[in-house]
């Protein structure tokens, strides 16, 4: 093995000390990329999952065929649940660090991917999501009480205290359950639409995935089930450039765009600036409009960046270039859809402060109702008892069993 | 009552399950228009049609998957793995997602799906056409196990078990298909009809889950078993000319100890046997929950009879199954021992 | 429940009692199909994936860009390759049927994917096939005799009677392990190529699958480690309509073709006559010379048809037209080829059954050395003891152990 | 000798076989740049370059498959899959083709390769960051399956595992990698350098696989056990005031069933702990092998200690642990009964 590896491995464009450098991101125009007939045929679209749908110009101006004409009330709504998301995010953050949570993930940077696919969805539409899509939920409705709860797993935890905090779920919000398992939820997403189509249901199925996880084999097990039975689906790609350490190009995003996956399986493939929230939402409507006319699946790739840290296990000042966000060509989603409304007439800086404010008082008062629930350190705790819960619908014997030795094994002086 | 083979028992329970239940689905390799390379689901397709009964891509994690979609939107899928051996590209779907969704969202959601699939031995089929895995998903906490032993159990703990609300992962001896077998690949192959378990009831009727049952009854020993090889130990035991008590697990999760701990008190001897490999498997899950709760009773060490530890060999298939002689190995130590 | 269903079920062009009707069959003219540089980037050559690479017309002559411009004397060595393949076939499937073998495999019609392939391979690049390329064995030049043993499990079988019959392996002929779980040599091929390519050696590894495999998620695997590594591998995908009783388009086929499947990696993927001894070589040496050369790797779909049962366990008439091979749009590989060298003066009928005759000799010989090594029921047996060994280097004692109760068990005497 | 946690001795196992042997390659997500999430290949691929540490894409089944490649390449991969919980997606590579290439191929093929995985709870990572599923590959003829306890024999048993020409799952209880573990959450945590086994020899050095070690010579009982709990053991063993023989195990596959027996002789008494899930778990094999052996030595019934048959719940982790006061249960119960 003296002679030289001609092995090839990605380049990961900026590490610690390095300059950002993202001329590897292939940009379009704002309203350059046409915006096909609902109906055409994947082949004839392949052309959409190299180029990048956006619809905000650098003048904040909505442009091209892809403007959805949102009307301002939309618009507000959304820039409220997009800041909503990040004030949630940070108090978490800073809640972990006082050791209340033991755990959270931050969606900083990628919230106009939720909040915007949310919003161009239908009520009844079921969702997969990953763990950094929190926006879903707060776009969905859900109180933060709820969310906080969770994330605290406290006697008010939807998970009765079985998961890590933000793997939330809701029935009546159609939010299946988060997995720590990374991309399962996306061929199950698949079965859910294929179900729907199977009752003759309105309803689609729409699952959210990293762009790292897209190298699971649950990807490609969903984009082929997806196509052979034509299911009514859309799976999203969030191509936030980083898997913890590991530069998206070792997903394969060095030859060839995600989106681009999806022609090969005869699916559409779409690649939508990710921090454009009208881009993201007019896409998100034309997959979703496939799939309620029986046009079949779409694989959306939204580009986007990872700001934060990917959680609160991590330090990306090992691995990544330290300002590198301040260089990311797509900017922030809540600055550009704030910027627009401002150049709408529609907003101001006055009435987002007011925004902020308001929001931050929701998201303190919330915490503070959540945590008279109890927190990891003190207060109220969830009886052990529900750990042997639910692991079937019935609860065999061994497991009485089981039950009946931990309550003797707690009442147990120790030491001896 | 009808007579059957336990393909067409099994045939009979998707039947009534399609009939009897709108949300009833069944998908998988070949089991569509073609009926399943071993026939299990033969017409039901054309009676049922091409959307209750799909056939799949070759694609065994995605076939679990899309079905824990189709369970959670209301569904009640049954799922055919075309041969145990290969299930393993499922495994992770199995294990992460379909024994863990109703415990990690605190019961809200749930997947009530069946995983049929043919195991054992027998039939010359090598070492991926003849393993017995289902130890592995007796450790999966979530996952109900079952293996039949005759056509009469096999429909109704298959209608049983496609009613359960939880995931269960039912196994199908394949070398019982088309009749019993005592383990003696040289004695002519005898038809279900011979025998009582052949004559199966052509309505609904349930087996439940969780009940072992007593095979043959008998006083000087109990040998605990399931699948082939209950066939193999009443042989074997009549062969040794032992009052055994033989009991059918039938249901591995949930285990119904206290059949198997009441018959070990009464005779204070033991033998647990199964096909799979012996090292780790549910052979040893068995002898110890014997052990525990009957150890005062122990006349002489439980026994195991297994698989040996290899993959199963093509040439080698009758040194390797556990046959009469070896469960007569074990009886002579039970017996003799002290 | 009562609304009617809308999911799409793929359609299957002939059951039985239908007539074979192959119009979903995407051809091109012999010669028409441009052949690119070597060096050319996947997503330049993306039209490679849904075209259909050919080189004999229907005047059996060599045309276009893709001729590989054999000397008569290779062409001979292929055929002579094919008619050995398919007597071999012929000959093992009558032994099945006579009892003297378990179980059997032809590959009836596709004889030219592996000895075209083979031949346009160098001997030290390693091969990793399916169950269904004996052309590989034989092109390499294994003795029939030794691939009987095998069949047989008899004393001389390489795989000391562990493995069924047809899952041949030869380290000397670099051919690897055939394994009876679908689709799980694809992306250990790549490993070894990443191996090669880390040691700076020159030699690329080729793999093997059907296209009803390429569902399962090493297909996923393999394409992306390739594509992320650049690995020195060929992926081919023989695609022959069926999976046992299941038509491609439940792979995928319906919606796009197997070929297409490279490009949204970034991995170049080709169509090819797989029927067509030169095209199928040609491909592959494009291919070969892309890998040694730091190209990277291809994706091959080698069109071509199941003319035979799946196995011997198997009975096509229960699941599709009986004639259909009279129809396939492709012909027959061997007397493509055969009319090609009659066409350029090289052949002629009488040579041709003169090669039969030869060739049926060979294997009927063959047969009779193999067989005095044993068969299923008669003869010179492997020693069970054999069973223990190799599950390790060195036998635990627990093995020895379960040999030494085996050994007991065999020599006590039953019924007792 | 150098003081070492047991990150440090396995970067320091793998850092000498990368020195040592050319063909020895690592492979894994986050492990080349980052150096891992658990800092264990951290510096590695500095020193070794890109091409002998390789960051892979995130797909289990991929590494596991192109390692197995690599490996009949001529090429020693070490795998690390980030944590055991994510084991799953590669069990079929592991199960069909990993741990049969060889026997499959009468010894002409094989693949020399190591899979490194981090497994246990104790750190509130709740069910998906805290798995043992140690059991299900003790189960799989063809792999040897090791689980060290300390930093001096993770280094030594991964050297050995990585020269061994099987393929080794290599279990790295997590909770001990930065110090050992009473199981007592509310002790400070205390460094290796307290401990000797935290004193660790620089330089190329082998603990053999199939060896179990006495870590605390006794007469009254047996404490059979492994990993964390080898830890867990000795404490409780104290705070009871009995003089138990406590072994750890360290190689569950070869498993050196002499230690155990041999000290089970002497005691009469026995318990097999874990911490994974009770039914079917690795304690049933150890227990069956204990109670096939040394019946007639035994006083008392076996007992197992293990975590409940449920998911690793994030709230109740130390409900679920099990710890100290568990394993005296069971103390009591051993010496207490007849
Ligand atoms: C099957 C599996 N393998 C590995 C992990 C560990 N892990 C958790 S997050 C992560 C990175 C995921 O990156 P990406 O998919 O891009 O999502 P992002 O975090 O960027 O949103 C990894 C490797 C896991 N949770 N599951
Ligand atoms: C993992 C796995 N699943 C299922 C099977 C059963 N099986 C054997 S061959 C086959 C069909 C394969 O079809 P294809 O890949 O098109 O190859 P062909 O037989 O047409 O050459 C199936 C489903 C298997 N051997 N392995
Ligand atoms: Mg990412
Ligand atoms: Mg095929």
């Amino acid at each position: 093995m003296n002679r030289r590896s001609r092995l090839h491995v990605p380049r990961t464009p900026a590490r610690p000390g390095q300059r950002p450098d993202f001329s590897y991101v292939a940009l379009s125009e704002a309203g350059a990329v046409p915006r096909p007939e609902v109906a055409a045929r994947a082949r004839d679209i392949e052309e959409l999952s190299v180029e990048l749908v956006r619809v905000l110009d650098d003048a904040a101006l909505a442009v091209g065929p892809w403007n959805p004409h949102l009307d301002p009330e939309e618009l507000q709504v959304g820039l409220r649940h997009m800041v909503l998301t990040r004030l949630y995010d940070d108090r978490m953050q800073r809640m972990q660090r006082a050791g209340k949570i033991s755990f959270y993930i931050r969606s900083l940077g990628e919230e106009a991917v939720s909040v915007a696919q949310c919003m161009a969805l239908s009520p009844g539409d079921m969702l997969f999501p990953s763990y950094r899509n929190q926006g879903l939920h707060i776009a969905r409705g859900i109180a933060l009480v709820d969310l906080m709860c969770q994330v605290l797993s406290n006697t008010r935890d939807m998970c009765k205290g079985r998961q890590l905090p933000v793997m939330y779920h809701s029935v009546p919000h159609n939010l299946f359950s988060i997995s720590g398992n990374l991309a399962t939820q996306f061929p199950q997403a698949v079965g859910w639409a294929m179900a729907a189509a199977i009752k003759g249901e309105d309803h689609l199925a729409a699952s959210w995935i990293g762009e790292g996880s897209s190298a699971e084999a649950d990807f490609h097990h969903a984009l082929l089930f997806a196509s052979v039975y034509q299911a009514p689906v859309i799976l999203n790609i969030v191509n936030n450039q980083w898997a913890i350490s590991t530069f998206q190009g070792y997903a394969g995003g060095e030859q060839r765009s995600f989106a681009a996956r999806g022609p090969g399986y005869g699916v559409p493939g779409i690649r939508v600036d990710g921090n454009d929230f009208l881009a993201v939402y007019a896409v998100t409507q034309w997959a979703a409009q496939r799939a309620r006319t029986g046009t079949g699946p779409t694989l959306i790739e939204l580009v986007t960046y990872r700001a934060a840290a990917h959680s609160t296990s991590d330090d990306p000042s090992r691995y990544r270039a330290k300002d590198d966000y301040e260089h990311w060509p797509l900017g922030d989603p809540i600055d550009r859809l704030k910027r627009h409304l401002i150049a709408l007439g529609e907003w101001s800086e006055e009435r987002h402060q007011a925004l902020v404010s308001e929001l931050e008082a929701l998201v303190v008062s919330s915490w503070q109702e959540a945590v008279t629930h109890g927190t990891l350190t003190d207060g109220p705790k969830l009886d052990s008892d529900l750990m042997f819960e639910d692991v079937f619908k019935e609860m065999p014997r061994h497991l009485e069993r089981q039950r009946a030795l931990m309550r003797e094994e707690k009442e147990m002086p120790w030491p001896p | 009552m009808a007579s059957m083979n336990m393909v067409q028992a099994l045939n009979s329970a998707m039947d009534i399950m399609l009939g009897r239940d709108p949300s009833v689905v069944l998908m998988g390799e070949d089991i569509g228009y073609f009926g399943g390379v071993f026939r299990a689901t033969e017409g039901l397709q054309r009676k049922y049609g091409e959307h209750r009964v799909l056939d799949t891509p070759i694609a065994e994690g995605g076939i679990v998957a899309t079905a824990i979609g189709m369970g959670v939107n209301g569904l009640r899928p049954v799922a055919e793995i075309q041969f145990a051996d290969y299930i393993y590209p499922g495994f992770d779907q199995i294990v992460s997602e379909l024994a863990r969704i109703r415990y990690r969202s605190a019961g809200e959601f749930h997947a009530p799906i069946t995983i049929r699939t043919p195991c054992g031995g027998g039939i010359r089929g090598g070492q991926t056409h003849s393993q017995s895995p289902e130890g592995i998903f007796t450790h999966v906490s979530g996952l109900k196990v079952v293996m039949p032993s005759n056509p009469f159990d096999a429909k109704g703990l298959l209608i049983t078990s496609i009613e359960d609300d939880d995931p269960v992962v039912f196994f199908e001896p394949k070398r019982l298909y088309n009749g019993p077998f005592d383990g003696d690949p040289h004695k002519p192959a005898i038809p279900w009809s011979t025998h009582p378990k052949g004559q199966v009831e052509e309505g609904y009727y349930r087996v439940p889950l969780g009940l072992a049952e007593i095979v043959r009854p008998g006083s000087q020993l109990t040998l605990i078993t399931y699948g082939t090889m209950v066939h193999v130990a009443v042989a074997a035991a009549e062969a040794m000319k032992v009052d055994a008590e033989i009991i059918d697990v039938r249901s591995l999760v949930p285990l119904d100890s206290d059949t198997l701990c009441t018959s070990v008190r009464k005779t204070g001897r033991c033998i647990v046997a199964h096909e799979a490999t012996r090292f780790s498997g549910f052979g040893a899950e068995l002898l110890s929950i014997v052990q525990e709760e009957c150890f005062w009773d122990l006349e002489a060490p439980i026994q195991r009879v297994a698989g040996w530890d290899t993959p199963y060999p093509h040439a080698f298939e009758w040194e390797y199954f556990p046959g009469q002689r070896r469960i007569a190995l074990a009886i002579r130590a039970v017996l003799e021992s002290a």
